[in-house]
Parts: structure tokens; sequence; C-alpha cells
């Protein structure tokens, strides 16, 4: 492989915050004039809680080489404690990705108050980094071989049942 | 005046739909004395080329069943298409490409290997099937595989979606009675690309079994835990699709203590089945540690496998509609 | 019958062989096995971790990686090898790449710690696992009258690893009135008895030598019993010197508590190395008392 | 992309279990050197060690004794309002000087810690004898009378190895060692 | 996404703000490129323009919504934080429902954070794609109106409560304040004097409370408790439990005779912190208000023993009633106003410190009462046996505050407080004082000349936070004393202070129920348990949750001048919300088609706000739109695809993806990707 600087490889990123924390400390980072990597693409949200995996899954399939879900830190949540659900799917949809072929360093959760501009800069250039770092999205030729993992959870699972039975 | 025309087609798909299409008793005989049967090669012998001799548009009703895994699949459904005025897709195969669908977790080489190199196949030569094969009397062809399977809207115009695995028989009746009606001007159809044969809500609607608000701490298989026989399944902590599936079967899992597996598919306006239960799943779990969330989650043997079953070539990760290098 | 792999460090070999002979023969009364590890090295003392981190790291993790084998737990009775073991079996599951270099050099001895080792100083083996209640049970000779001050000292508490009370714990106590004596309460309990200073910043290690005995005696202990075989040798050892340096008369005995819990079993003092002291405990509590007289003040 | 690191990072990055810079988050409070029993003996208080490195005042912590004298009690470090682990931070001031090879002059601290380590390597194993001639001459008379007296108390009543112990797989242990550091550096 | 029928005819309105976004992203060709590329989206007209949000800016849309017939507007400007409101207006002006403009961020979120001219215009042109992708799909929405109720809720009859209620119940609405003790005053009616002006804390105290006792729009609920709250802004039903006093109110006169009678006495460690005693029947205080004493029925013989009886036998107007039951009451109100206050820092926490363990070390609230005239010392100076006036006096800031290990934050009051405390020792025993202080805190008005004041009158400071306070004497002139010992940061010194007192400065926390408060009326709370304000800043009144202020500690520690100033100000919202009738809501409302719902009950549970209803009946879900705060959860949640969410629909946010990914431009167009 010979990477010629000009065709270094730009990830596109979509990007998910919410209204009241992520998307005001990516407005903070603006403010204070910090720079990061204009890779990420922002859709605003109410709540990190009303991230429908099918938004991710959307993006994948649009072409996005990666996705970033942005919320309140737990425990801040302006609407009590929907990103904890949002925490929930991600650590669901994950797993799922990974399923399908698709690695799990394409998905950041990031929790960002509205004061953590910087932060919100420092992490936005981490991830462009690490998704310049996997490629392309490809995920067609990253098959994984799903039915291996699962014939051994199965077998783990009639193991078990023969001792209940026993 | 002649009788209107009737084919059925099968195409990556099991026969089950077949079957499904005869279990509907007396009523095949309103079929028969109705529609003028072409083409229907489980039923009896046809040849392309007599479809092809045809009018285009002389089919009145064509049930498509089965996903398109390889070029011929997809000739035959374009095929039909031109000679149908109504082409229903017809089962979780056309509609979503039900377990051939599955097959898209993989790709051909891979599928190919596991058909011919596994510990049951015989294959001492590691043999594998090639698309031509030159032989003294010519050439020989078998269909070329698609790098995914898509489903029948993916390959053509499809008029109406009718979901299941098989689709339930008394939902059969009720659509070839009502396409009867709507041909003896008794009846209308329904807008073109809607759903038949099925409910507008999902599985739940049908289901007797009491609910509550749902917290979940512990997923379990069916087969290690003795489920209250009166209660929602998932509240049990088993992973029932019912949630998300479309109505439309009477909750026939659930109502026999077994979990919704999903063959109706989704909801109306649904745009990724699977995304919709890992965010329904996912949203009740009763935890706001990570560590515990991913030890309840691990619970869930096989997500991608419980929440795509039948939808996975119709979904937006590992459907050819959406997967750049798929189609 | 609980067992335990033993991990007895260098001390315990010669200059602290009576806590090593008290250890056995009490563990053995009350039902837990000791096994002392195949070929155990030093745990590199606090001086390891002036010098080299990660060798520091590495010689804890020989131990541990040893122990690992053997499917038990570790008990060290010496506060500095429990300190270093406990800690580096912790950032070593915490750090992936501080474990990886430590096993390279591990595999120098076919050796792989792969974190599934929990530490435990001895003390706890006594406070939890057999725990005050059962250890009373089997006291056949209890040491009524005789006042003991539990002596902390620093690494077996400090640093802080969950939540626990650093700063007035009492499971020493619960020990010390399990075998029937009375525990005292004094200021110092945790103090430090300054440690390695005693070599290299001596004046400053037995001025803490001299304020830990001094509070313990206005607190009209008879015996200090300590659970460390470097604070036994700065408290005990060098109070001639803190005599001879401050102008003071300190003659407190020193024990170790798995010595003064053998006495309470009705194990044979030879056998749990008395007679080994600079300053003799009397034989009896009364002796205690008119031996060293009540209450001591010195200056 | 910095260039130049200061003396506070070069100190952080010798904290091992620590993330950032966590001796910027001192208050200069007090807890510490209040609370440290031989903090009399220091010539900088541990509070007033941090307030030098955060200050960059190398020179000035190279030549302090305070880091000679940390007991390693960690009683500090248990109640430090900001949880820095100041204990942690004397281990590594140690470490610097030494890898710097600066120290205040008349400490036995550095040449005791060396003979201590360069033992290890040997045998595997403490022996006291041997060790105690690192630092025994540096006593003065007084002092030099008293160990030599406890010494002899200590091997009459059979506390006192005579012979050095040695563990068993000692070549594989040199082995190991070796790939942490290379053995010439302390043979 | 497929495409609506119907064409939108789409305007598009670039902002140079300035140089702001000019300067790096090329506007003109941002414009240009809209105006060709997303013509299939609707996009009929683009326009680049200095500033936008000037009024000739507002002017160029409204024209063009008139004259071309906009249906959409697309601005690509600043963050809609800013000047969302600006455009939509701008919009209504013109005759287009204010929610069918979409306003883009090109400017916190790419000319300002990109450096790279090319890049920022190419994500530009992404961004305002996606934008014109998403307009499609808004819905004209009209704002929710809710009718608003006049009473209002007060929770807790501490100082800022109280200043609340009388603002409120002044102005001449109805107001029920709720106190969970048997009298209002909360800790402030515990102090002795009030810095920095010393005054009596009772003398300004108690017209207050006597007033807010006697006032006609007030409902008092003294000993009582809210257990449950329903509704939203405008009605809110809040059920409280009135415990049983055991007595008739109606027929008490509070002549005091029944807690004079009473055998039985009890520590009191409410009001007195421990120090003193009380009845089982009593009043915490000679002036609370109500008068009425209650029974402690813990305590109380009676329910003990079955026996007893004694006031009951010498109450004159015979008002006792050992079987009173607790009543519930249910009340309607518009809004609530929370002031629950604070606790105590447990000083026993802090091991080193001794308290609990050596006798002469007090907490703050303890001497607090021991200096109060009505104390338990009758005002005096004291050692723990209740006659030793100390000689010399420990202080010791920041106990529990400014320290990882307990609170990180900084109590505020204490520095003050210290101060205080220095001045009546020194006043009322001459003793010698010393303040242990990590940083001297006095920002407020007449803090900072208090401070000087101490230090005229010759208490020590020393700088430095206290290490450990032991009897762990050494020399002579520490027999006896407690030994404080610190380093003197300013000198280097170690220092071992012997005093015969110490007073720790506890710091304050949420109360210990602050998160079940934050529950029952579902606002947020810290990880402290500080409740959380709308905005740190602008806002430090309201919470997140309509018709919901916080005025007082229960936001954060504060002094008494700030918690009447927050009291003040949350009556003053209130009364402002209450003098609008009517209030309206943002549209962004989540709502259930129930045909197609089936009743799984998935997103019953996910609401914290209990805005979805589950009719068993019809076995489908509902949401109350006034009670919704459009936060979308149970949208993405349900399973079934039956919940949609205004101004965030799927449609909406599908649709915007698209675009973002230049997926609705013809592809040869498509940049960057």
């Amino acid at each position: 492989m010979t990477d010629k600087p000009e065709t270094k490889f730009e990830p596109v990123i979509i990007g998910f915050t919410c209204n009241w924390c992520s998307y005001r400390a990516a407005d903070m980072a603006g403010t204070a004039r910090m720079k990061y990597a204009p890779n990420v693409r922002l859709t605003r949200l109410m709540c990190s809680g009303r991230l429908d995996p099918t938004f991710v899954f959307k993006a994948f399939a649009g072409g996005a080489d990666a996705v970033l879900v942005s919320g309140c830190h737990p425990g801040d949540c302006h609407y009590i404690n929907q990103n904890y659900k949002a925490m929930r799917r991600f650590h669901l949809m994950k797993r799922v990705l990974v399923q399908m072929g698709i690695e799990p360093g394409r998905l950041k959760l990031l929790w960002a108050s509205a004061a953590e501009g910087a932060m919100f800069a420092r992490e936005v250039n981490s991830f462009v980094e690490e998704v310049r770092a996997l490629g392309p999205l490809n995920w067609n030729s990253n098959h994984v071989h799903t039915a291996d993992h699962v014939m051994s959870v199965v077998a783990e699972g009639h193991e078990h049942e023969a001792e209940v039975a026993a | 005046m002649s009788k209107p025309k009737f084919a059925m087609y099968w195409a990556a798909s099991c026969g089950g739909c077949e079957i499904a299409v005869l279990n509907i008793h007396e009523k095949i005989l309103d079929v028969d004395a109705n529609f003028e049967v072409v083409f229907w090669p489980v039923a009896m012998d046809a040849k392309y080329k007599d479809v092809e001799a045809m009018e285009d548009g002389s089919i009145t009703l064509c049930l498509f069943n089965g996903g398109m895994r390889n070029d011929e699949n997809e000739h035959v459904a374009k095929l039909l298409r031109k000679k149908s005025q109504i082409m229903v897709a017809f089962g979780s195969c056309a509609c979503e490409g039900c377990i051939p669908g599955m097959g898209n977790f993989s790709n051909v080489n891979q599928l190919i290997d596991t058909a011919f190199t596994t510990l049951s196949t015989d294959n001492p030569q590691n043999l594998r099937p090639q698309t031509s094969y030159e032989v003294p009397e010519g050439t020989l062809t078998i269909p070329t595989m698609n790098p995914l399977l898509k489903t029948l809207d993916q390959v053509v115009d499809v008029d109406y979606y009718m979901p299941g695995c098989p689709p339930e028989s008394h939902q059969i009746a009720a659509v070839v009675e009502l396409v009867i009606a709507a041909l003896q001007g008794n009846a209308q159809l329904p807008p073109k690309g809607a759903t038949i044969g099925a409910g507008n809500s999902t599985v739940c609607d049908e289901c007797t079994r009491k609910r509550n608000v749902k917290l979940i701490k512990e997923f379990s298989r069916i087969q290690l835990t003795h489920p209250d026989p009166e209660l929602c399944l998932l509240e049990q902590g088993i992973p029932c699709n019912g949630i998300a599936t479309r109505s439309g079967c009477n909750a026939r899992c659930p109502s026999v203590g077994a979990q919704c597996i999903g063959c109706y598919g989704p909801a109306e306006g649904v745009v990724d089945y699977g995304a919709r239960l890992i965010s329904a799943f996912a949203s009740v779990i009763d935890s706001e540690n990570p560590d515990e969330i991913d030890k309840i989650l691990d619970g869930l043997v096989d997500p991608a496998g419980q929440f795509y079953r039948f939808n996975l070539a119709g979904s937006l990760l590992r459907g050819s509609k959406y997967a750049k290098n798929g189609a | 019958m609980k067992e335990f792999a033993y991990f007895p460090g260098c001390s315990l070999e010669k200059m602290a062989s009576s806590y090593h002979m008290s250890a056995m023969e009490t563990t053995q009364k009350l039902g837990v096995k000791l096994n002392e590890l195949d070929d155990w090295n030093c745990c590199g003392a606090t001086t390891y971790f002036y010098i080299d981190e990660l060798l520091a790291y590495t010689l804890c993790a020989r131990n541990l990686a040893i122990a690992e084998k053997t499917g038990l737990d570790v008990v060290a009775p010496c506060s500095a090898c429990y300190k270093n073991m406990f800690f580096t079996a912790a950032h070593l599951k915490k750090d992936e790449d501080l474990a990886e270099h430590v096993n390279f050099a591990l595999e120098e001895d076919n050796l792989h710690f792969s974190g599934n080792v929990k530490v435990k100083h001895l003390i706890e083996v006594f406070a939890q696992d057999i725990g005050p209640d059962e250890l009373k049970s089997k006291v056949t000779k209890p040491l009524e009258g005789i006042r003991i001050a539990p002596y902390y000292g620093c690494q077996i508490i400090r640093p802080q690893k969950e939540k626990e009370d650093v700063e007035q714990p009492q499971f020493f106590e619960e020990l010390i009135s399990a075998i029937g004596a009375t525990p005292i309460n004094y200021p110092l309990k945790m103090r430090c008895c300054g440690g390695s200073l005693i070599i290299s910043s001596r004046t400053a290690a037995l001025t803490m030598v001299r304020n830990l005995l001094q509070s313990a005696v206005d607190n009209q202990a008879a015996v200090i019993a300590t659970a460390c075989p470097m604070c036994q040798v700065n408290l005990e050892v060098y109070q001639q010197q803190v005599n001879l340096e401050f102008g003071t008369n300190f003659s407190v005995p020193v024990m170790y508590f798995t010595q003064l819990i053998g006495m309470a079993l009705g194990i044979p003092n030879k056998k749990l190395g008395i007679g080994k002291e600079f300053v003799a405990m009397a034989p009896t509590p009364l002796a205690v008392e008119t031996a060293w007289g009540l209450p001591r003040k010195t200056k | 992309m910095t260039d130049t690191i200061t003396f506070g990072q070069e100190i952080s990055n010798l904290l091992h279990a620590a993330e950032g810079e966590p001796l910027k988050t001192c208050i200069q409070c007090g807890t510490c050197s209040g609370t440290c029993p031989v903090a009399g003996y220091m010539d900088n208080s541990p509070r007033q060690i941090i307030a030098l490195i955060n200050l960059g005042k190398k020179e000035q912590v190279l030549e302090s004794n305070t880091f000679w004298y940390c007991a390693s009690c960690y009683h500090c470090t248990v109640r430090c309002p900001q949880e820095i682990n100041i204990t942690e931070l004397m281990y590594a001031l140690k470490r610097y000087s030494i890898w710097k090879n600066r120290y205040k002059e008349g400490l036995i601290g550095p040449t005791f810690s060396e003979a201590f380590v360069k033992m290890i390597v040997r045998g595997g194993r403490s022996f006291e004898p041997v060790l105690a001639t690192s630092y025994i001459f540096s006593f003065n008379t007084r002092e030099f009378v008293q160990e030599i007296q406890g010494a002899t108390e200590l091997l009459l009543k059979g506390r006192l190895p005579l012979l050095p112990a040695r563990i068993k797989r000692l070549e594989n242990f040199r082995r190991m060692i070796g790939r942490i550091i290379p053995m010439g550096g302390l043979e | 996404m497929d495409k609506k029928d119907e064409k939108e005819k789409i305007g598009v309105y670039v902002c140079h703000c300035g140089t702001n976004i000019a300067g790096v992203i090329n506007v003109e060709e941002v414009s240009t490129w809209a105006a060709e590329n997303l013509k299939d989206q609707g996009v009929v007209i683009s326009r680049e323009y200095k500033f936008m949000c000037s009024s000739l800016g507002q002017e160029l849309i409204q024209k063009d919504i008139k004259e071309l017939g906009l249906t959409r507007v697309v601005v690509a400007a600043c963050s809609p934080h800013l000047h969302e409101k600006t455009f939509r207006n701008a919009c209504k002006g013109a005759g287009l429902n204010p929610y069918l403009c979409e306003l883009v961020s090109i400017r916190e979120q790419d000319s300002w954070v990109h450096t790279d001219k090319v890049a920022a215009t190419e994500k530009a042109k992404a961004i305002i794609s996606g934008g014109v992708s998403r307009v499609v799909y808004h819905e004209a929405l009209e704002p929710l109106h809710v009718p608003i109720h006049p009473a209002t809720l007060v929770v807790g009859g501490g100082i800022a409560g109280i200043q609340a209620a009388l603002e409120i119940a002044d102005a001449g609405f109805p107001v029920y304040l709720v106190e969970r003790e048997p009298s209002i005053g909360g800790h402030m009616a515990q102090f002795d004097k009030t810095f920095p002006t010393l005054d009596c804390s009772a003398c300004i105290l108690t017209p207050k409370m006597v007033d807010a006792g006697n006032h006609p729009n007030i409902t008092l609920l003294t000993y009582s408790e809210v257990e449950k709250v329903d509704g939203y802004v405008g009605s809110f039903v809040a059920t409280i439990r009135k415990r049983a006093r055991s007595l008739r109110e109606a027929d008490c006169t509070g002549c005091g005779i029944c807690w004079e009678k009473c055998p039985k006495k009890v520590v009191d460690d409410v009001f007195e912190a421990g120090m003193g005693n009380r009845k089982a029947i009593y009043v915490p205080f000679p002036q609370a208000v109500p008068k009425y004493p209650v029974i402690d029925r813990v305590n109380c013989t009676y329910y003990i023993k079955g026996t007893c009886k004694a006031c009951e036998k010498f109450c004159p107007t015979n008002c006792i009633d050992f079987a009173q039951q607790d009543e519930i009451l249910t009340v309607e109100v518009g809004n609530v106003i929370l002031a629950t206050g604070w606790d105590l820092f447990d000083t026993r926490r802090i091991t080193q410190y001794g308290y609990g363990r050596l006798p002469n070390v007090f907490t703050s609230l303890e001497f607090e009462r021991m200096s109060n005239s009505a104390g338990p010392t009758g005002g005096n100076v004291v050692l723990r046996d209740g006659k030793t006036e100390p000689k010399v006096v420990g202080i010791v800031h920041c106990v529990g505050s400014r320290d990882k290990n307990y609170n990180e934050y900084c109590s505020s009051i204490c520095c003050m407080q210290s101060l205080k405390f220095a001045h009546l020792v020194k006043e009322k025993t001459g003793a010698e004082v010393y303040n242990f202080y990590i940083d001297i805190r006095t920002p407020a008005k007449g803090y900072e000349e208090f401070y000087h004041r101490l230090l005229e009158e010759g208490t020590h400071f020393i700088r430095g936070k206290v290490a450990e306070i032991s009897d762990a004497t050494r020399l002579p002139s520490e027999e006896g004393k407690l030994v404080i010992q610190v380093e003197d940061t300013l000198t280097g010194n170690q220092l071992r202070v012997p005093v015969d007192m110490a007073i720790l400065s506890a710091g304050l926390e949420p109360r210990h129920d602050s998160k079940a408060l934050a529950k029952l009326f579902g606002i947020s709370c810290s990880a402290d348990g500080w409740l959380i304000e709308r905005h740190p800043k602008l806002d430090p009144i309201a919470t997140m949750t309509d018709g919901i202020y916080i005025a007082g500690c229960v936001q954060g520690p504060k002094d008494i001048p700030a918690s009447v100033a927050q009291g003040a100000a949350a009556a003053a919202r209130v009364m402002g919300k209450i003098q609008q009738k009517e209030i309206a809501l943002e549209p962004v409302r989540a709502t259930i088609h129930e045909e197609q719902c089936s009743g799984c009950r998935i997103c019953n549970n996910l609401c914290p706000f209990n805005a979805i209803l589950f009719h068993e009946d019809r076995m489908v879900s509902e949401v109350n739109p006034a009670l919704c705060q459009g936060c979308g959860t149970c949208v993405a949640g349900c399973p079934a695809g039956a919940i949609t969410g205004t101004g965030f629909s799927n449609e909406q946010i599908l649709s915007q993806i698209n675009g973002l990914l230049l997926l609705n431009v013809p592809k040869k167009q498509a940049v960057a990707a």
C-alpha cells in the first residue's frame, strides 16, 4: 500500500447530540474558537434518549464511516434519566453491529456537559483519528462468522440444560 | 369470458407457503372455481417459455414467494412482474428475506464453504460448484448466486405484501375471498403497496397474556425457565419479539407458551425491524450501571439472530437496498 | 479447613522467626492451613519502588504468579510485603499494558500472572476468615487482665483500598478482646513507627518510636501487639537506643499478635518463639503489673 | 505538539497509577504536612515540595531531603482532600533523583536503596548483614557503636542470619530481571 | 427517503455573520451550490447576506415568503440556541408557520471550529443539505396553551420558603406552605446571631414566621409531607400527609401546660442539635409557629406502655386526642416552589477530628445552640461538662467541604460562620481563638469588613487544613487539652496547638432524602444531591420541569441573604406565571397512534414525567401532552413505531441524515463524501 498524503482518508462521521448538554458543548467549542477536525456532521435531538438505533443504522447504511452519540453526563440528564436509556441502547447496538461486521470502534458514546467544549473538541479529534485508522467502512467484506460464536454459546446452554435435568 | 389467471412461484424459499395455500381447505376449490391456474411449479408442470409466451399483464394474480438468492430467481420475478396485474410478495421470504436471508450475515464464499466443507459433507476432492462447466455435450450452467439475498421489492415493483412464515391460512382465505369479491365488483382492493392479510398493530394486540410495566433484570432462554402461563413473556425475561412484530397471526406462538420470533415482520411504517427491537429491549433493562447492563445483555445469546431472523435482507445494514457493495 | 498460599517474606526467615513460628502454630490450631510458596523471592520492600517501579512490580508478580498456580489466595504476614503484593495485583489487573510488560519478564521463569489472586494480610485471616467469635471459642488460657496496645502500623490499613475506615479501625481490638485481654485505646495506634528511616534517618525514626512507646505507656499498656516484623524491630530492638537518645526508661515488651493468640490457645512458649525478645513479657498478668508497674511515666 | 515538557509533567509521568497531572490540583491546604510524622525533619514540607514542582523549581526539589525522609506511611495520602497520592509522589521523586544521580549530600537513603536492590538481584532475598555495610560507615561513632551492639544482641538471640538466603531458580530469576533492566546496569 | 408528492418551495439563506462565517466558508459558493443541487428537494431560491439576523436580513426572507410563496425556510447561520426564535418570528411575521423554518449552524459548528477553508465550505454544504432534507418534513405546529391555577405549593418552611410564601400571599394569591417539622422557621430559627451584622436571628425571623402563620392567603401545613404529585404546570395535584399532632388544633391555645406536665424527657437532636432536651409532647422552641405542640409518638409513654396521659389530664381545653389519625389532603396548585434546605455534614465521618470520641469537639450547629441565650446552656460557651469556660478555642474551617473524600464543593457559608463563632467566643469568654482555614472566602457585602474586624479583635488565623485533633499530648503544656495538628502553610511550620474546645465548622449537605424529593417532583438533582436549576447563571430559580421552582439551599449552599433573594425571586416567577392566566408550551410532544398501539407497555416506564397513561380497558397507552416534555425517548423506544414526536419525527431525522450524507444530491455533484 502506498498512501499518498493527498489521498489521506477523510472519514465522514454523523453525530447525534442532545439539545441541552452535548449540542451546547459543541456550541461552546465554537464560541471559544477551539479547532477540531471537520469530519463530524451533527444532528440535534432533544435528548440522547431520542436516539433510535434506526438513525445509527441509517447513517452507516447511507455511507457514514462512523457514528458519534453524545448526551448529558449520567445523572445530569435534563429529562431526569433518559440518557441512561441511550446508554442501554448503545450497549445492545454495539453487540449487534459487531455481528453485522461493523467494528465496534465506529460507534462512540460521549458524555459532554454544556461546559465541556474543550473536551468535546478533543474527543472529536481523537475519534476522527481512530476512525481514520480503521479505514473506510466496508462491512460487506467484514462478515463475521457469528455462527461459530453462537454455536459455542448454544452448546454451553445445552450443557447447562443437561445439568439442570440431572 | 375466460376465468382470471392465477400464478404462484417459489424462489428462495422452503415450500411452506404453498402448503399454507393448500391448507385453506375447501376454499381452495373457490380458487379453482374462480381462477385458471396457469403457472404453479409446485402444483403443476409448467415451463418458463410458456410464461414468456403469455401476453403482458395477462395473469391477474401472482402470489410470489421466496427471496432473490440467484439470477434465476430474479429473472422469473421480472418475468412474472411483466405478465401479472397484481404482484403479491407472498410470505416472509419475498417480503423481507426470512431464513434464507440470514445468509446475508456471510458472503457467498463463506456460504459455499459452509455448504461444501463442513464435517457433515462428504467432499474428499474439495469440489466447489461452478456456474458454468464445459462437457463434451456443451456448456452446463447453473444460476449465479447474488452477493446478498434480496427481497422481492428490491428487484421488482410489488403491489401487495403478505407477511408470515408462512402466512396464516385463515388470512390467505380472507385475501382470496377479497380478490374474488373485487374481481366481481363487490369490493375494493386496498391501495397499492399495502400489507394485506395482517393486522395494523403488533402481536401484543392479539396476545391475551397479562402485561405490566416492563423492567428486565435478566434475559433467559425459554427452554431454561418455567414461565408463568398468564404473564407477558417479555416481562419474565424471555425475549419475545411480539412487541415489534405485525399482528395477524392471533398471537399463535405466545398463546401456546413460545416466544414470538417475528415472522410477520415489522409494523406499518417501520424502517428497520431489528432496530425497533433493540431499542425496546434495551430501553426496559433495569439498570443504570454499564457493567450490569452488559451482564444483563449477555443473556441475549445471539442478538442479531434474535432481532433479524426474518428481516435481515430487508434491514438497513444487511439489506441489498442499502449495502454499498451488495447489489 | 481453610487453605492459603503463604508468603513469609525475608524477615520471617530469621529476624522475625518467632512471628513465622507462631503464625504456623496458631493457624494450625485454628484449622487454617498455610502452604509456603515454592521458591518465593523478596517482595522488593519499599525500596524497590524507589529505584524501578517496573522491576518492583515484576518481583511481586513473580510471587503472585507462583501463588496463582496453587489456586489459593495468598497471605503475607509482613505489612510491607502485603501492601506491595496487594497493589501490584490491583495495578496489574487494571493496567493491561503493565501486565504485558511484567508477564514478558515472567516468561523467563515459565510463569504468568493473570490477576486471579486475592492478597490478604495474616491479621485479616484472623479477623475475617477465622473471626473473633471462632477464636474466642478456642481460647483455653485467656490473657485476662493484660492490657494490650494494638499497634496497627501503616501498610495494613493504608493506602485505602475501598471505603473502609482508615482512621479508627477496630478489628485488632476485637481480636485482643477475643483472647480475653483488654485492648487499650491510645491515640497513636495508627501512627508510623519510622519504618526504614531507622536506617536512613535515625533521629527521626527514634523520635517516632519514642512517641509511640510513650503513648502506649501513658495509657497503661503492658504489651504492644504488632502485626509487622518491621514495626516489631523498630519498637523493640531500638528501645535501648531510644532510652539512650532521650534519657527515657522504656521497657515495654512488643509481641506479635500471633504469639499472644498462641499463648491464649495454650501453645507452649517455645513453639511460639518466645524467648528471643529484647524485652521479655512477664509470665502472668500479675507479674506484668509488678514487673513494670502502672502507670509508668518517664521523664 | 509540545516540544518541551515541564518538570511537573516529568514527575506526573512517573506516577504510575495516576491520570493526568494530579499535582496541579493541589490546593496547598497543608493537610499532608500537618499529618506527616517526619515533616519536622524535612527541609521542605510535602506541601512545599508540591508547590515547588508546580513552579518548576527542579533544582530546589532535587536539593531537598523531603522525599528521602518519607517513611511510606501513607497517612498524607488517605487524608489529602484532592486525593493526590503523595506517597507515590515521594517514590517518584526518589526514582527521579536516582536516575538523574542527583541527591542531597550526606543522605543514607540513596546508597542504601541501591545496595538493597543489588542484593535482591543477586540472591532473590534480603540479607541484613550485607545490607548494613551500605549505611553503617556513614554513622557517627555513637550510632555505629549502638548499631553494632544491637546487631550482636540480635545475633545472640538467633535473629540474624549468618549465610545469605538464595532462591532456587536463581538463573531464571536473573534472566527475568534482565528483561526489565539490562543486568550490566546494576551488577 | 421518499419525497413527498407535493413539492415544497424552499428558500435557503446563508449568513456571512460579517467575517465570522464568511472568513472561513465560501458563502457565495455554498449559496450557489444549494440553489443548483438542492433543486430536486424543492429549493427555489438561495441567497447569502451579511447579517441574516439584522432587520434587513429578516425582511429579505419575509419578502421571498410573500413574493415567491415559500412554504419552507432554511437559514444557515449561528446556533439555533441563539437565533432560532428570531427567524421563526420573522417567518411568522410573513404569514408562514414558524415551525416550518429550520436554522442550521454553520458558525459554532463549522466556521469557528475549522481552519481548512475547503473542508469547512464542503461541510457547510452538507449541513445545509441536511437542513433542507429535514425541513421538507416539518409540520405547521401551534404552541400548546395551558391554564394556570392561581394557588402555589411551597415545600419547606425555612427562611427561603417563608419569604416565597409571603411574597405570593401578599400579592393576593393562595399559598400552601408545607413543613415537615412541627414549626416553620428552619435552620435560621436555631441560630443566635447572623453574620456579618450580628443581628439576633430570632428578632428578624420571628415576625416573618408570625406573618406567615396569620396570613389569610397562606394555608400552613406543618408536621406534614408531600407524598405524591400529579399533573403539570398550571394544574398540579399534590397529595399531602398531615401527620397526627394527637391534639385538636381548634381547641388548643398553646398554653404550654401539657409539656410542663409531661414526664418524658427526650434528647432533642433536631432543634437543639442533641445539646438539650424536650418533652414527648413539645413545641420545638417557644416562638414556634403554629403554637400547637405535637406528641412524638415514638417517645410518648402512653404510646409505648399504654398508660400516662398526663397531658390529657392537665390540658385545660381538653384538646388532646390520642386516637387522632393522619390526614391526607389533596390540593390543586398551578406552581410549586421547593425550598427544603440542607442537612449538616456528619462530622463523625472525619474520624481524625475526633467528634463523638473527644468530648470537647463540637459541631457548628451545637455551637449555634450553645451560644443562643435561649439554648441549652443559656448562651454560655462552656465545655461538655457544662460549666468550664474554655481558655483556648480552635475553629476548624472546611470540615467536610472542599475535600474529595467527603464533598468536593465549597459550602460557602462556613468562613463567615467561623468568623462569627470566633467573635462570639471572644465576646463571651475572652478566650484565645484560633481559626484554621484553607482560604478565607468573604465575597458578599460587608463580609470582608467583618473579617477585618476579627483580625483587629486579635483572633489568630492559621492558614492550613487541620490534619487531626487528638488527645495525644506530648508536652506538659498540652496536658488535658486537645491538640490540633496543622501545618502553618504560610511559614511552613508544623504546629501543635493545644486548645480546650474545638469547633468543627461543618459544611452543608443536601437533605438526606433530596433524591427522593427530586423523583417525587420529576426534576433532576446532581450527583451530590443538590437540585439542578434550568441554567446555572441565567435561570437559577426554575427547573427543567415547567412550573417547578427551587429556592434556598435546596439548589446549593448559600447564606441567608441569598436564600431570601431566591425565595423572593421564585415568588416573582410564580406570580408572573399566575398573571399570564395561561401559558404556551413548545409543541415538541409525543403522540401515540391508538390504532397502531398494541398496549405492550414498553413505553410506560420510559417517561420520567409520568406522561404516558395506560388504559386497561382499551389496552392502549396515551401521552398526556401537557405532561410530556418532548424528550422523545418513548418515540425511539416504541417497538411498533406507533409513537411520533413532533418537531423531531423519524422522517425529519432520517431525512436529515440523508441530507448530511448528501444522498439527496445528484451523484456527480456529491462532494467529499
